[in-house]
């Protein structure tokens, strides 16, 4: 059950947003107690601004476990954000917020 | 305990229907596979390569406290027409960290990226169809204690 | 020359404290100004940040961290809901959270022991849900640290009073300065005589202002852990035996450790590598 | 007196832990993971003693780099001296063995494990040890 912290901020213009997957990011290459642990990490991820697309991103297993990202979108306070993403085993997430 | 049970997994299926519907899962997605990604990655490290210096900012730390967690920004905001940020660690085994494709976002990123071993990391900026780089060399501490 | 100067310097430290009966307050000027004369320029009230008071590149990191979403947020947030879940709220302890965290470690008189925040919280746990509580991770670091961070900004202030209470410090500031393990080190070792200095490249982290900011979010773990967590993994790390977390040795320990950090202030940045 | 405190509460961590960490010959994977990794520097930086250097670089080893800056060693700790000249320091092999040994024979409050009396290291690894650090 993977969640997300999405925290958009309007200040001048611009809207900061942070966000924080919670998603273990595994390699495929990590050994545990001898087996190899699977790969498991987010290949794709959207961010959409009011319903548009601002951010399309193809995502690596070298992003830290529980992933962090900030981009900037033009846009003011009480506009949507909104994130999705989809990894390796097909799972999907998302969430949205109203920016602040 | 049995509501919030049923609340998560009402919730997963939504996630599921809004993604379905907003296009995200479209069936080139459901079949992105690491072949791929490694093609991409691929390019990323030979485009990196070619690619002349770039006059945006790139943040990442001389000495990583913990290869785990290396903190990176990528400021090309002061650039027009930024298209695409993509981060390239040299030396890990799939050197494409990720690569964003913005569409309506300023030309900023920050995330955090693991590194295996010290290596150059190269962040790419493309801006009005021409892609420049900057290098920085980040080097993983070796930790002190033999345990 | 350094080394040997912070040798006279513990030397007398100790020396002193033992013949002319048990002084808390002498024992962390001294150790405060130990300090000083390693790193003359970092402030006393630095200390609350550790290693990050210390180096300049490992601090930008870790304020790059804390100004994103700090990875612990999540966890002192589910210890928020956890703690009205479990009712820890009708623990006299616990009534009062703008202080709660200032009060520990305390030495009960009545007890004749050493009793720790999360000895409480585990005492609380267990009275209002008849269940046992794990000591070094999950729930009890999460509902530690939202009781914490209630606290942050007060300072700390470790009382040793009754003679019983000066015996338990005593035996906690021996346990920290006993050399043990196959390698034959003791915790000041490290972070007393070489905080500052590198094994390897791990800058060793000044044993003052060590527990202000625990429970803490460590990336090493991928999560909180408790103080005696962190005793367990030093030890190990001397290739000592650890102990119980919670055993009486480590209260003792945190009993002193905590009180030369007094004057600090509690912090809710808990994170380090 | 807290000298004698200090004494008793060793010998019982010293007890404990000879009793957990058997003997040195007892290498467990993590043991001969990290001394192939410092083989592989050790065969690129000192390839006239490649064995020696490699057991002083090996984190689960000597580890001499936690603390001791050594020429080819990357990231060195600087807790004791960097080892250079060290046949000046040392004109006696014997002495800078026992050194490695036990240091806490010269210095009660040295940091630097007692490889020798603790077990920690072999015999055999402590002398190609010292052979090899005696050429710094």
């Amino acid at each position: 059950m993977a969640k997300i912290k999405l925290k958009p901020k309007a200040r001048k213009g611009v809207i900061g947003i942070k966000a924080l997957i919670k998603h273990p990011m595994e390699t495929g290459l990590r050994k545990k107690k001898g087996k190899v642990v699977p790969a498991n990490h987010i290949v794709h991820m959207v961010v959409l601004h009011n319903g548009n697309t601002v951010v399309d991103a193809d995502i690596g297993s070298s992003i830290s476990k529980d992933p962090y990202f900030k981009f900037n979108v033009p846009g003011a306070k009480g506009d949507t954000i909104e994130l999705k993403y989809k990894d390796s085993k097909g799972k999907t997430g998302s969430a949205t917020k109203k920016s602040k | 305990m049995k509501r919030r049970l049923f609340l998560k997994s009402a919730m997963a299926g939504s996630a599921v229907a809004t993604a379905v519907g907003a296009g995200l899962l479209t069936p080139s997605m459901v079949f992105a596979n690491s072949a791929a990604f490694k093609a991409k990655s691929d390019s990323a490290a030979a485009s990196a390569a070619g690619a002349g210096k770039g006059s945006f900012k790139f943040k990442a730390p001389k000495i990583a406290e913990n290869g785990a967690v290396v903190p990176m920004t990528v400021d090309a905001s002061k650039m027009d027409g930024v298209t695409n940020i993509s981060i390239v660690v040299k030396k890990n085994g799939t050197p494409l960290a990720a690569s964003f494709n913005l569409t309506g976002a300023q030309g900023y990123v920050s995330t955090r990226v693991k590194m295996g071993k010290t290596s150059p990391v190269v962040a790419l900026v493309t801006a009005g169809g021409a892609t420049t780089a900057v290098t920085q060399e980040v080097k993983v501490t070796i930790g002190g204690c033999g345990g | 020359m350094k080394k040997l100067i912070t040798a006279v310097v513990s030397l007398g430290l100790m020396v002193g404290t033992v013949s002319a009966g048990t002084d808390v307050d002498a024992d962390r000027k001294a150790f405060v100004a130990h300090f000083k004369s390693i790193k003359p320029n970092v402030e006393f009230a630095e200390y609350t940040n550790g290693v990050y008071a210390y180096d300049a590149g490992s601090r930008d990191q870790f304020e790059e961290i804390l100004d994103g979403i700090p990875p612990y947020e999540e966890a002192v947030e589910k210890g928020e809901a956890e703690f009205e879940k479990f009712g820890m709220g009708n623990c006299k302890e616990f009534k009062d959270l703008s202080t709660a965290r200032l009060n520990y470690p305390y030495f009960d008189d009545a007890a004749g022991t050493v009793v720790t925040i999360e000895g409480d919280i585990r005492k609380c746990y267990n009275e209002q849900t008849g269940k046992k509580m794990p000591t070094m991770k999950g729930k009890i670091t999460r509902i530690s640290a939202y009781i914490s961070d209630q606290a942050a900004g007060g300072k700390i202030n470790v009382k040793v009073e009754s003679d019983a209470a000066k015996a338990a410090y005593e035996k906690g500031k021996s346990f920290f300065y006993a050399k043990r393990g196959q390698f034959n080190m003791s915790c000041a070792d490290c972070h007393v005589y070489n905080a500052g200095s590198k094994a390897r490249a791990d800058i060793l982290s000044p044993a003052l202002g060590h527990t202000t900011h625990v429970p803490m979010y460590r990336a090493k773990w991928g999560g909180l852990g408790t103080l005696h967590r962190r005793y367990g993994g030093c030890l190990k790390n001397m290739r000592a035996k650890p102990l119980y977390a919670q055993s009486v040795e480590y209260r003792n320990m945190e009993f002193y450790h905590q009180a030369m950090s007094n004057g600090l202030e509690i912090t809710a940045d808990r994170y380090r590598k | 007196m807290i000298k004698k405190k200090h004494f008793s509460t060793f010998l019982v961590s010293a007890a404990v832990s000879v009793a957990i960490f058997a003997s040195p010959a007892m290498a467990g994977k993590k043991d001969v993971k990290a001394l192939k990794k410092a083989t592989k520097t050790c065969t690129k930086v000192n390839p006239s003693d490649v064995e020696g250097c490699a057991l002083s670089f090996s984190r689960r080893h000597g580890n001499c780099l936690g603390c001791h800056s050594i020429k080819g060693g990357s990231q060195a700790g600087n807790i004791g001296p960097g080892l250079v000249a060290m046949k000046a320091r040392f004109p006696d092999r014997a002495v800078l063995r026992a050194q490695i040994w036990d240091a806490t024979v010269k210095n009660p409050n040295s940091m630097m494990p007692p490889f020798g009396k603790h077990n920690a290291l072999s015999e055999s690894q402590i002398d190609k040890i010292t052979d090899y650090i005696h050429t710094l």
